[in-house]
């Protein structure tokens, strides 16, 4: 099924404002066209986001959510990017044992110059919760739980930069 | 002892029988184990998929399951033709919706898992030049030779995976091994006419006129193949070659196992020289401590 | 708060497919919005002075534009609302255009995406602070990276203009690439004569310190403030003294080694003088050739030597200085044409590369001028000429233009008949790209007076035959192959980025593409700034340039350099980390993390340890805030709830199951 | 000289060589490389470059009825050198499997040897030179073909005089029977 004649679901966005944020510009800039079910919310740089946005979109009924930043060793501040990935490898790893699918997110990288790789990161990403269809209503699962067991991620356990 | 399955191709059996013979003699002269695929078929060669890709891979196929029962890694043939039908099939029928195609053709579904190489690969790679080296008894010294590889040993690059496809060496290193000068013979992938010397003897003569000719601005004594196709072009052919270009070339073209065979000492009974139509003896003659008759 | 929502057409950009008036109505209804309309281009004068208007009219005190991409504009609109009176961190754009318009089709679907992006914008809003930013000092000093001629007109611009300059050069002189060029296109200028009077400008200028034979360490610090490490590699000769009288590479033994600025044509001793313009004019050891470095004996030239200048326990030097702005000139590199294993991959001597024919057609070249081919020393009859040697081939990944290889070629085909007026001359091409002033009438020139012999259609083998080389490509105008032998065979090698230039990248914080090209900050109208402040980029760094365009970019850097530095104070991104004392418990992950130095701990009245932002310092990157176990650093701006704000606009939040347990 | 409308380019044409071969004809941009490569430009009506831009404008006839597709020998250089990575050997050979199931065969000679040697394989499961060249002789009446070769050869003892019939012979002659039935395209 194409994401673009299916209903629309809910895909938040996290872009560092340096790379992935001029990516998605230059892919706009050079009309590469995209579904429409990405919602991009703008940051500084992909180590300023906590663990903790992603799972609140997920728990208030997102059905993927994309972060983006800089390749590793690009980043605009040095290393923010590195932070992310430590971050976001952790929480990739708790999210199932919350009950969410994990491959309702997925973190990536992409430059200001590459207009065509978002593109496909889109596409993909677009067409992946597609064939997952709408996230499940997570009624069964108490909303103090969720963040309970996303706490660790959040936290950073496991991640250097909290010791 | 390394051990390989073996495929001689259909030219092996008849035009090129020299070189299959000369091809196991060299290999068991090495340690190189050839286990014969049994009951094999022809590959299809060039005529198959120019007819049809499925029908290619479908002749192809056949040979490769049997390869596959013999439990081994890798199919080596040493004809460059049969090679690269057989290295396409198995590399196209990765894919599952081609592969449905050729098992419809088949009488059983395709399991195959080898890799075909050719026996120069398996010879530069899994014995290597140094071992080869190591067992040379009478070294060809005072032979100066070119290496041809042919247009297909090598090419494509993506597919062949198997040393620098615009100048490929191991043949060259391997003739250095057996003790022989090694002219750099800049046409060495250049197409000789390829399977078009029956229906179109014209090309054959224009083509591979141009490598003899260059061959011959070498001054080379020999020019040293290993496609029984090439082999029989400049060869068998050289007298039509010389007749439509009103030319005097008289350059034997030996197989590379046929002079490494000599360099190893193997009997020259299994080398079959007295079958090669330019008269070789002039050219043997270069070699400074010639190998005895047995 | 009142806020005021503008969503602009864009002319046909935007309201080509979202209905504009839509989404203004739905704006309105927005918690707070005060007042929503639409707007034809609203960074235009009158759509700009359409919001100061509104402002005042509606007494609004937060504004959305929604519009193109905030990298574009956000600037200019913030500026706007200043204008109208109200802080300018109380604006918030949304990109309706990049974001939404120019990727989909779909009218309804785009319209609805821009209500939510507007939704989004209005929430973050709504949590905004008013901001104020810090001042600081600038360091009224500028650092080339690269002597090239980009680098030595932004340095002698940014000298001339009255700053302090600091050049720093890898080679053991400035020129770069020019220096090496026998004639410049399209003028047939000596290119040695255009260039030697500036170089010797550098050296000369009091405002220009010149390191050669350096390079880039480490940069910290930030716009008006950086702090650089220059490597000054050992060159085992006091350049205090040394005089450049030149004895010593008449006397040294050791001279096998290829010579680097003749491109390998011939060989250099080992201590050497680059070439007779060379600027700075001294000499320099090579350490892996020189006898004595080598084997410990030897030691002719310090002997030789009229000034003693020799010292052969010299070390490398690291110098640092203070700059308040870089300009990166770092050049190209040229294509490794070995790549191509069709044509010889360095079998044939008599195949060579365009630059190494510079050498030969130079006077000061190995030559002296005359055209000589390699391998016998021959004069060359037959010349061919292959271009896009690197370049238009995705097979060698460079699939770009190299830009001008076309004019140079045109160029050497023209000395070529100069100098030898019985040759020929063959040119390969696959397209003619001569669009400078006077470029494509100088190609013209080298077709219909000098008779070069251009070929549409690549080469695909070069081969030997005799002592000629056979080089077969195609015509594909007359529709087939063409042959000819050739005694000499130039390749026009593209252009690549300079080998280091993704390293440097790195420590400048300046993006490469992905062939190692650094990132502009705008294509168009931001040509030689990048995504940091206070660095610039001027010449073949950002991409294939020719001269004309890498001098005028060395200008354009200079000129930006100067107008950042006219200032004596620059104004901090106030969007910056602030610490809630009450909630800091001191346990200083949030230093540890920086990646500026920017926080440090201090204690407070009580004595207990609190994290203390240096403004000036933070560069906002929210690291600290995301690492903060008790949320007591937010990133003005960028806070946790103003994020969790746009998450919850965009997935408002279900009932809540349990949330109490 | 043929001229050619553009307007009328054959879209389906062009299509059906994208998706036999696999390749992207548009990424083409006419440098040369493969005709500048190509050992057998001698002999062909159109250069390789040539037929690659016919393809592009969609004109499937002067494609399917020249004869360099048949005369190209699948020799890889073209493949090799393409600046834009395009299997241009394979786009010939697509070309030439279409122009056989659309009855061209503008090399009868050559069409006629291909014949032969297939049915000297579906025949014996093995190539036999010497059937095989009677029956070429046979189909095209060139009688004279390579007799000057026989003595040298025959002297070599180069030329099996009985085919190598292999056990399996039948499931080979079955792959054929399939494939004529079948008709397979690819």
């Amino acid at each position: 099924m194409s994401a673009s004649d299916s209903r629309e679901l809910r895909i938040v966005g996290f872009l560092c404002n340096w790379c992935s944020y001029g990516g998605a510009d230059t892919a706009g800039v050079a009309r590469f066209s995209q579904p429409t079910d990405l919602r991009i919310i703008r940051v500084p740089c992909s180590g300023r986001i906590d663990p903790l946005f992603i799972v609140r979109a997920l728990i208030n009924g997102a059905d993927g959510v994309l972060v983006s930043g800089c390749h590793p060793r690009d980043c605009h501040y040095a290393e923010g990017n590195f932070y992310a990935r430590r971050r976001l490898e952790t929480l990739k790893q708790f999210l199932s044992a919350t009950g969410i699918d994990p491959r309702r997110f997925e973190y990536t990288w992409v430059s200001a110059s590459e207009g065509q790789r978002w593109q496909h990161v889109v596409t993909e990403f677009t067409r992946r919760i597609h064939e997952l269809g709408p996230a499940p209503t997570m009624s069964h699962v108490s909303d103090g739980a969720w963040f309970d067991a996303a706490a660790p991620a959040a936290a950073g356990q496991g991640c250097p930069c909290h010791g | 002892m390394s051990k390989v399955a073996y495929y001689p191709g259909c030219s092996g059996q008849s035009t090129s029988l020299e070189y299959d013979r000369s091809t196991r003699a060299v290999c068991a002269a090495v340690g190189l184990e050839l286990v014969d695929v049994p009951d094999w078929s022809c590959c299809g060669s060039s005529p198959a998929h120019t007819v049809n890709h499925v029908l290619s891979a479908a002749l192809s196929a056949r040979n490769l399951d049997l390869a596959h029962s013999l439990g081994v890694d890798v199919l080596a043939t040493p004809c460059p033709s049969c090679l690269t039908n057989l290295r396409n099939a198995a590399v196209e029928m990765e894919d599952e919706g081609f592969r449905g195609q050729v098992n419809a053709l088949l009488d059983r579904p395709y399991v195959g898992r080898v890799d075909p190489q050719s026996v120069l690969q398996v010879l530069v790679e899994q014995v290597g030049v140094d071992e080869v080296a190591r067992r040379v008894t009478r070294p060809l010294t005072g032979l100066r030779v070119a290496c041809y590889y042919g247009c297909i040993m090598n090419r494509p690059p993506e597919r062949m995976r198997f040393d620098d496809h615009e100048n490929p060496m191991a043949m060259d290193r391997l003739m250095e091994a057996a003790g022989a000068e090694v002219a750099l013979f800049p046409l060495k992938v250049e197409c000789c006419g390829a399977s078009f010397g029956v229906p179109r003897g014209d090309i054959v003569a224009r083509l591979s006129g141009k490598l003899l000719d260059a061959a011959r601005g070498l001054g080379v004594d020999a020019i040293v193949t290993a496609c029984p196709l090439c082999q029989m072009n400049l060869d068998l052919r050289q007298g039509q070659i010389n007749a439509a270009l009103h030319e005097h070339f008289r350059i034997p073209v030996f197989y590379y196992t046929q002079l490494l065979g000599l360099a190893l000492d193997v009997p020259r009974s299994e080398l079959g020289l007295d079958r090669l139509c330019v008269d070789p003896r002039l050219a043997l003659g270069k070699i400074k401590a010639p190998a005895p008759v047995r | 708060m009142r806020i005021g929502v503008f969503i602009c057409h864009c002319g046909s950009n935007i309201a080509g497919t979202v209905d504009v008036v839509a989404v203004a109505q739905a704006a309105a209804k927005f918690p707070e919005v005060a007042y929503a309309t639409d707007t034809m281009y609203a960074c235009s004068e009158p759509g700009q002075e359409a919001i100061v208007q509104a402002v005042k009219e509606h007494q609004l005190d937060g504004v959305v534009v929604a519009s193109c991409t905030p990298r574009m504009h956000e600037p200019t609109f913030r500026r706007t609302v200043e204008r109208a009176g109200i802080n300018r961190y109380f604006f918030e754009m949304a990109n309706i255009r990049e974001h939404v318009s120019w990727i989909g089709k779909n009218a309804e679907r785009n319209t609805v995406k821009a209500i939510e992006l507007v939704r989004m914008a209005v929430e973050k809003l709504r949590r905004n602070r008013p901001l104020i930013p810090k001042r600081f000092d600038v360091v009224k000093r500028v650092l080339v990276i690269g002597g090239g001629v980009a680098g030595i007109q932004a340095a002698l611009d940014c000298a001339d203009g009255g700053q302090e300059v600091v050049l720093v050069e890898r080679e053991q002189s400035i020129g770069g690439k020019m220096a090496k060029l026998d004639k410049t296109f399209p003028t047939i200028d000596c290119s040695s004569c255009v260039l030697g009077p500036k170089m010797v400008d550098v050296g000369q200028h009091p405002k220009i310190t010149l390191h050669t034979l350096a390079e880039i360490e480490s940069v910290s610090g930030y716009v008006g403030n950086f702090q650089v490490t220059i490597r000054k590699k050992a060159r085992f000769v006091d350049w205090s003294k040394c005089t450049g009288c030149g004895l010593c590479m008449e006397k040294c033994p050791s001279r096998k080694a290829p010579d680097p600025f003749n491109e390998g044509l011939c060989t250099a001793p080992s201590i050497n003088i680059p070439f007779p313009q060379a600027i700075p004019k001294k000499a320099a050891i090579n350490p892996d050739t020189c006898i004595m470095k080598q084997k410990g004996k030897c030691g002719l030239c310090a002997k030789i030597c009229p000034v003693k200048c020799i010292d052969f326990d010299q070390q490398d030097e690291l110098v640092t200085v203070d700059v308040g702005a870089i300009v990166v000139a770092t050049g190209y590199d040229l294509f490794d044409w070995h790549k191509y294993p069709q044509y010889g991959q360095g079998r044939y001597p008599d195949v060579i590369t365009s630059l190494q024919y510079e050498r030969l057609l130079s006077a000061s070249g190995p030559t002296g001028g005359h055209i000589k081919r390699p391998s016998d020393g021959k004069e060359p009859k037959t010349v061919v000429f292959i271009q896009c040697v690197g370049s238009r081939d995705r097979s060698v990944d460079r699939p770009y233009c190299s830009g001008f290889c076309c004019m140079y070629t045109a160029k050497q085909a023209i000395l070529t008949k100069d100098h030898i007026p019985d040759s020929q001359s063959y040119v390969f091409y696959m397209d003619i790209r001569s669009p400078g002033k006077g470029y494509d009438e100088f190609t013209r020139r080298a077709m219909e007076e000098y008779g070069a012999q251009y070929v549409r259609g690549r080469v695909s083998m070069i081969y030997p035959k005799g002592d000629q080389l056979v080089v077969r490509g195609a015509d594909t105008l007359a529709g087939t192959q063409v042959e000819v032998a050739a005694d000499l065979v130039v390749l026009a090698v593209g252009a690549e980025a300079a080998r280091g230039a993704v390293t440097l990248g790195e420590k400048l914080r300046v993006v490469p593409d992905q062939y190692g090209f650094f990132v502009e900050s705008h294509p168009k109208l931001k040509p030689v700034e990048t995504n940091t402040a206070g660095v610039f980029l001027a010449g073949a760094c950002q991409g294939p340039k020719d001269i004309p365009a890498s001098v005028g970019q060395g200008s354009a850097a200079a000129a930006k350099v100067l107008a950042l530095l006219s200032k004596d104070q620059l104004e901090s991104d106030p969007q910056v980390s602030r610490v809630t004392p009450a909630r800091c418990v001191g346990c200083g992950k949030c230093v540890q993390t920086c990646p500026f130095g920017a926080i440090k701990l201090v204690e407070d009245r009580f004595g207990n340890p609190k994290a203390e932002v240096v403004e000036t310092v933070c560069q906002g990157c929210g690291i600290c805030t995301v690492t903060c176990p008790q949320g007591a650093i937010q990133l003005e701006h960028f806070t946790d709830n103003q994020i969790l704000a746009e998450v919850n606009a965009l997935c408002p939040p279900r009932i809540r199951v349990n949330y109490a347990s | 000289m043929r001229i050619v409308d553009l307007a009328t380019a054959d879209q389906d044409f062009i299509a059906e060589v994208e998706a036999r071969s696999h390749q992207n004809l548009r990424t083409c941009y006419q440098c040369g490389n493969c005709t500048a490569g190509c050992p057998y430009t001698f002999v062909y009506d159109h250069s390789v470059s040539q037929v690659m831009r016919l393809i592009q404008l969609g004109q499937r006839e002067v494609v399917l009825q020249c004869k360099s597709i048949w005369l190209c020998a699948s020799c890889q250089s073209c493949t090799t050198r393409c600046p834009n990575r395009i299997d241009v050997a394979k786009v010939m050979d697509v070309c030439r499997h279409m122009a056989r199931e659309q009855g061209y065969a503008t090399e009868r000679e050559v069409k006629l040897f291909t014949d032969a040697f297939l049915r000297s394989v579906e025949r014996h499961g093995r190539a036999f030179e010497l059937g095989l060249m009677a029956d070429y002789v046979l189909h095209s009446g060139r009688v004279f073909t390579d007799v000057d070769l026989a003595p040298k050869a025959l002297a070599r003892r180069k030329l099996a005089f009985r085919p190598h019939a292999i056990v399996g012979r039948d499931q080979i002659e079955r792959i054929f029977q399939r494939f004529r039935k079948g008709g397979a395209h690819v």
